[in-house]
């Protein structure tokens, strides 16, 4: 791949320069870096774009999880709360939340206070003052941050599978958008207190995002329990997923946008700092997925498909907020330890809490080591170089970091918990989080969506064809089982 | 020798299974059926258009017994997977000339009976 | 896609190099604006060929929504159309279809005359006067370009699912690649009257790619007829796909890609405007999809899972032209707008026009919707900005730029029209259109291509192996059902 | 996300300005020429970056295409293994086998020997001689080669599905990650003798990266045998993947992430031969699909489906050697011919070898023909371009190039061959190969990883609980059938 | 009481079960099955290898009824499932000692009957 | 004539299958079930949690064929369908009434049988 010609560009530029060195006038240097400049700027923009579009689609890694490791009767109403998700924390993102979490003004050690509903231009700028060094313009800016709280939405109904209403989905997802999730954000992103005073490293957003999902998910469980046949005689029956296939796929994809997720953080391309989160981000991922096999092998004897792919994504999860202030071996371990913590973590929270992804443990405890861990093994140069904390107990000896990345994790815990847990408990109060048993018996798919995700896997013919009803209601009989759709959603 | 057909819920198969291994019978086979009767099924939306659904999903059990039996067992079944909700389902006992232990070739009543319980899963 | 801007940077750049020529050795400045421009082309470059790269990716969107849309025993026949498809339009498109759309010369105004069979080298550059603003070399003009021809050639099918022979693919699939797309592609993207004379917007295509294809998809579907079933006693029975959890990955694949159809289509990076493209497009989606829930809802009392994917896509069709020329809080507008007519539309659609996918609404009645939309929307300044036609109504008063849309609109609807009705009149007067009753009955996997998509859920022994057949060919008995593939194409 | 350093920049660009009102001081260019670079290298490491996320996307695009062409009970083997591989072969890479591909020193024309388990910091560098001349720092190419690692040893193992043990995905996968991938590598992209001296030309990897693996999945099938029941009677029967849509979506995917296997080779964005590549592989592939659905139409009087996905992929291995070094019309020829290959191919060993995915031809016979093909049609002017041999037999007349194209072939083929061989061998006699026959015929999802990867297609309750068993381990009788996990590896 | 077991074909499945609904009978249970007979099957082409196929889907209907009506219903059965063509099925006539219905544990005859139509997928 | 029911392995289908039709009988129709019995079913794991299934993929084997040759076939369909380790199934008579073609509507045991073989799946 030896490219002679690039390195004659090269060799003319100096002596071009070199021959300068007599006298030029201003004109030409003012336009040249303008021209300079602009491809810089370009070149950055191009890089966070490309990148959140990455993190974007990841939105179809957590849909074909989560389809996974559904039943064949909660399928399709998967794939609509994602879209659903996605589309409502646009809207409320863009109005209110950017703004909570970036805008300059408002009591900014605590929230943002400016740019609220923004409209952008070409090339035009807004005052977002923790990311103004990016030469990004705010329409990048506005897109990046967004496609993460589109995560952090997506991570919170990992736990919550198989047994919610849809309409939970929408009172909760708006306001965790436009007010939740940025709280946080602004505290580790946007330049708020545990950043600019504390010093507390979050990279790309264990704690701000993964964290922050799995809290809001482990509240909304405790206060929408397990789903029936789940706990019986105080034993946790398994109810396993139908597609370890789709479920994989998932992971993959979830693997690839992490390369949006973590080096697009830089926000930034010229300073090439990027590349190097892309290596530290692949090789924790890979080792914890390494990890949990061996773990998972060592304690149950089979090697369960399911927590290979746990163990990618809690490495991933981990590697979040280190992967900008670490080296690739230190990424390696954070991974492996996440790896390791994920498998236990699923055998034991199973034993009590009933989450069908295992999002607890792996975007929970994960998120929470990962946070921790920039308090081990961020370098002291690249703490310098982000401009954040300083370097960990290994490089340093002092517990300074770690202490702040403790007092970040404990912080956002409960904030999060906090706010979530009231959210649920107000729509539980008024219009419930959960379908009735019949429903959740016949599944969600066609208790609230009106037919099934995958209807020749139910139907009585399959690739038959459907007459439509002489009576569009139905029928008295029919009413003991399935509840039709009108009653599956008449409390909401 | 009386084969039982049971049509079931799909949620009563564990304790079919267990009233049929308590009263000895060799095995049991699980078919996935769809079926309709008094309980006519439902109506469903797609895209719009409400589409009349007439057969459901249920179970059907098949197991064959020495005839002396058949009687206690059928009650069994029938109190085991009820839930007094119509679409309970049926259960229908027809006769059965011989058995025939494909693995031995033994033929005859014993070859579907056992005697310690097979404690199906559990 | 003239950019001005740019333009007058360059000229800038030129003239702060004509001043140094007085007291500079040229070939420094030369070399180093060439080094200054060459990262910018670079990043202009970069940029298009990845967004190319995420539209050529829609075609996997669009195979999964078709195959989540069919029944299980039509789903090998989808994916096996669009490789070939795929393939057959990219020979066509770079024999003919990209000069005719904007190779210089010809009747220009009507259509492009040069630039067939191009051949590229490092950075070489074709005469094509509507898109010469952009730095980008030929080739990546010309990946660009052929992206969007086979995005408009995958939405022709959608209409025409579960019952057409495999041939008609490829018999219309050539031509509409070579002349059909291009013709209106030159009045739009091209440089041709609609929108050098009249100045029509379409920014990325809502009329050219997805209008056109959706208007081919109705005239093909008026010549096949409705699939065995449909329409019983003049009233329409439901066909439901078999796999919704795919048919959504779909819909999100197609998200994703759009940010390569909508902010690409500025075939630059350097002027940033992109970035704006990217939020408005995704504000868009968003709208659409709530509105489709809702009105979906109202109408029918259930969440209809398809419906809501429709409601993304519509208002990503919808949002297509208007892109780079509106604000967010518009796209938003234009999107709900989307989301409610599909839904409408579909509802109303298929009592007469048996679409499985619902194409004519997304494609056909959101592109239609979107492309008025600019006559609304556009503001002055993105109107000055791109360089073509002028503000909307809202902003102007002036109902001027709705016109020119309207045109537009008319003009492509009609020509698109009468060209593929014909040329789908000639196939089925010649090859034929459509299998036999009995194939479509035993669906187009076995018939047309020999296997099923999904083996396992037909053949005896799941999972089993299969003896070759003593007698290569099928017994008298057998050929009462399902005919053999031989049959099945003969008449091609 | 604070960017100091970045700042600083901006700020000395600033002043560097504002000092050349004056009389300017070199200083000034230094900066002002670093900014220039800074760009272009920007924006080469940005592409870069991308072409190599496309690539490591590739390995969805191969547990997709796997899963499909296996039959239900093998599925979630497959996507455990694609992680699983990623993983070791991540670690594997970046500890020893990129030093041994490009690192400076060793025994150069055989070998590198620097760089082993390299830390990167942001814009750094390694001495990496044959890929010196690109401007991405070192931990861009690391990745990018790691991701062309990782490709090579996903192919290795289409030939081996559905009988193989896990643990030997890992036994094999280290070694060749660190050892045999690299030593090709070394020849053809990392200055060995092959590309140095000889001047054998492979942009992509047709050989280093296709049939490399193509070749170890051979090695490996002889040892491994075929699967039970595929020859019987000295007859080949027909084992039918289970699902054609998953299995072209990977064929899609695989498409997609082409784009930047090739056109990322380039290692280069700002000399814009990138976008060539573009081109000349989508065409490349087009040709493939089209070859191999008339070929396998006139040979079998059937469009089988999987034959157009085959025809794709073999045209896209065909074209990766070349991609670089030909005009589009060659490209087209390439990729036509590889797909007759593929074919053919499949046809003629499917009656001697068991290859569920068509490995063989697709990766093997396609990867020879597409690295002889340089032979034939790489143009002078573009030999000179990349700086590698020289133009081939058709613009030439010289079989020169032809020569060192089937050395490089020879050459591959035979170290791989011997090595793999070697390493399946003594893998054979130590733990095995293969999994006992009544695990294969249970399918080693439920034995291998203890799980259905499609549980309700095998459970008898779909959609049900399942209660943990009252004694952890199989009863007696059970022990006839399916063999227990525990057993399943006990080997190992 | 008698069951019978009917292998018809899927688009045939509304019209049977439209007799049985005149008929009175109370309910129907179909299952998916694979069938050869007379007609044997057919050659299929994966990856260019011939394949022969013998077995293809069929539904099998199983209905219970009083002996009285059986002959009517069956054909009327057989008239409502003929397509003509080689492939349409059999159908076969059971004995069966008794029924029992789940939600009630009523047995007899009465549980196989129903009044009124119940107009199943319409 | 007898029904003859039989739960067999997968991989004995074809062997069967072979069977009846040299037996002359007319047609099988064969039903993917589960099943448990003297053979309990296996434990397996899912994410750690040991999971007990008792019920394990059979086929169902339903030919109905004339009373006199039953013996016959059913002996050697045990001895096609042995493994001779347990889980290989059980074949079971039922007597049936009647039979009819659908396809021309004829009564009877000769609708049962055939004359040449129809060599499925060959
Ligand atoms: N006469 C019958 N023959 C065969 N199966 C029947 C018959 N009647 C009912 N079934 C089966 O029993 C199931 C439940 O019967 P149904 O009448 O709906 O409820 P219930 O028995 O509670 O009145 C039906 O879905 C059908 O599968
Ligand atoms: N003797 C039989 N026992 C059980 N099922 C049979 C028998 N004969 C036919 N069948 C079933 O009937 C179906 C149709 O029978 P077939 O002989 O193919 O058509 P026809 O009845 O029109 O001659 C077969 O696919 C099979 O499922
Ligand atoms: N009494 C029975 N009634 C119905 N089906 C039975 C009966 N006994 C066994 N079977 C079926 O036969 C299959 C094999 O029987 P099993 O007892 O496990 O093996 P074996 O017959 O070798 O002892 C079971 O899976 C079940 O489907």
């Amino acid at each position: 791949m030896y490219r002679p010609t690039h390195d004659l560009k090269k060799i003319s530029v100096a002596s071009g320069i070199a021959l300068l060195s007599a006298l030029v006038p201003v004109a030409a240097f003012a336009d040249d870096t303008t021209a300079t400049s602009a491809a810089g700027i370009a070149a950055d923009t191009v890089w966070v774009i490309v990148a959140a579009c990455f993190v974007m689609f990841m939105q179809a890694g957590f849909a074909m999880l989560e389809v996974g490791f559904s039943r064949m009767k909660n399928v399709g109403t998967v794939v609509a709360k994602v879209i659903t998700n996605l589309s409502v924390s646009s809207i409320a993102y863009w109005g209110v939340g950017f703004g909570l979490a970036f805008g300059a003004g408002g009591a900014f050690a605590f929230i943002g206070g400016s740019g609220f509903f923004p409209t952008f231009s070409p090339g035009s700028t807004m005052d977002l003052p923790a990311i103004a060094a990016s030469t990004v313009p705010a329409a990048g800016k506005w897109f990046f941050e967004f496609v993460f709280c589109a995560v952090s939405l997506a991570i919170v109904w990992g736990t919550m599978l198989e047994r919610t209403k849809f309409i939970v989905y929408i009172l909760f997802g708006i306001p965790f958008a436009a007010f939740i999730y940025p709280l946080i954000s602004h505290q580790l992103f946007g330049g708020g207190y545990l950043m600019a005073t504390l010093g507390s490293q979050d990279f790309a957003g264990s704690t701000v995002v993964h964290l922050t999902g799995a809290t809001a998910g482990l509240a909304g469980l405790l206060l929408l329990g397990a789903r029936i046949g789940k706990y019986e005689k105080g034993r946790a029956n398994a109810i396993p997923g139908h597609n370890m296939p789709l479920a994989q796929l998932g992971v993959l994809i979830l693997w690839f946008g992490w390369f949006g997720f973590n080096p697009g953080s830089t926000l930034n391309a010229t300073n090439l700092h990027f590349a190097d989160v892309v290596v530290v981000t692949n090789l924790a991922a890979a080792g914890g997925a390494v990890a949990a096999l061996v773990t998972v092998y060592l304690i149950t004897k089979t090697m369960d498909v399911g927590m290979i792919g746990n163990g990618a994504i809690a490495a991933l999860v981990a590697i979040t907020a280190p992967s900008g202030y670490v080296e690739p071996w230190a990424g390696i371990v954070i991974g492996m330890v996440a790896g390791v913590i994920v498998v236990v973590g699923v055998l034991a929270l199973d034993k009590i809490l009933d989450d069908p992804v295992g999002a607890l443990p792996a975007h929970g405890l994960a998120g929470i080591w990962g946070t921790l861990s920039c308090g081990l093994f961020t370098t002291p140069a690249l703490a310098k170089f982000n401009g954040v904390g300083q370097g960990g107990l290994f490089y340093t000896g002092s517990f300074h970091q770690l202490g702040a990345q403790a007092i970040a994790v404990t912080a956002s815990f409960v904030t999060v918990f906090v706010l979530s847990y009231g959210l649920f408990w107000i729509i539980k109060k008024t219009v419930g989080l959960r379908v009735s048993a019949r429903e959740e018996m016949e599944g969600l798919d066609i208790s609230e969506h009106g037919m099934w995700g995958y209807p020749e896997s139910f139907m009585p013919v399959p690739g038959g064809v459907y007459r439509p009803a002489d009576t569009p209601t139905v029928n008295a009989h029919a009413s003991h089982e399935p509840v039709s759709t009108s009653q599956g959603v008449a409390s909401a | 020798m009386k084969m039982v057909v049971a049509i079931i819920r799909h949620e009563k198969l564990q304790e079919v299974q267990d009233v049929l291994d308590e009263c000895g019978v060799s095995g049991v086979t699980v078919t996935e059926v769809k079926g309709c009767g008094a309980q006519r099924g439902y109506t469903e939306k797609y895209r719009g258009a409400a589409v009349h659904i007439s057969l459901r999903p249920r179970l059907k059990i098949e197991a064959v017994m020495r005839s002396e039996i058949v009687n206690t067992v059928v009650d069994k079944m029938a109190v085991a997977a009820r839930t007094g909700e119509v679409g309970d389902g049926k259960i229908f006992i027809l006769p059965v000339e011989d058995a025939v232990r494909i693995r031995t070739g033994e033929h005859g009543a014993e070859t579907v009976q056992h005697a310690e319980r097979a404690m199906w899963g559990h």
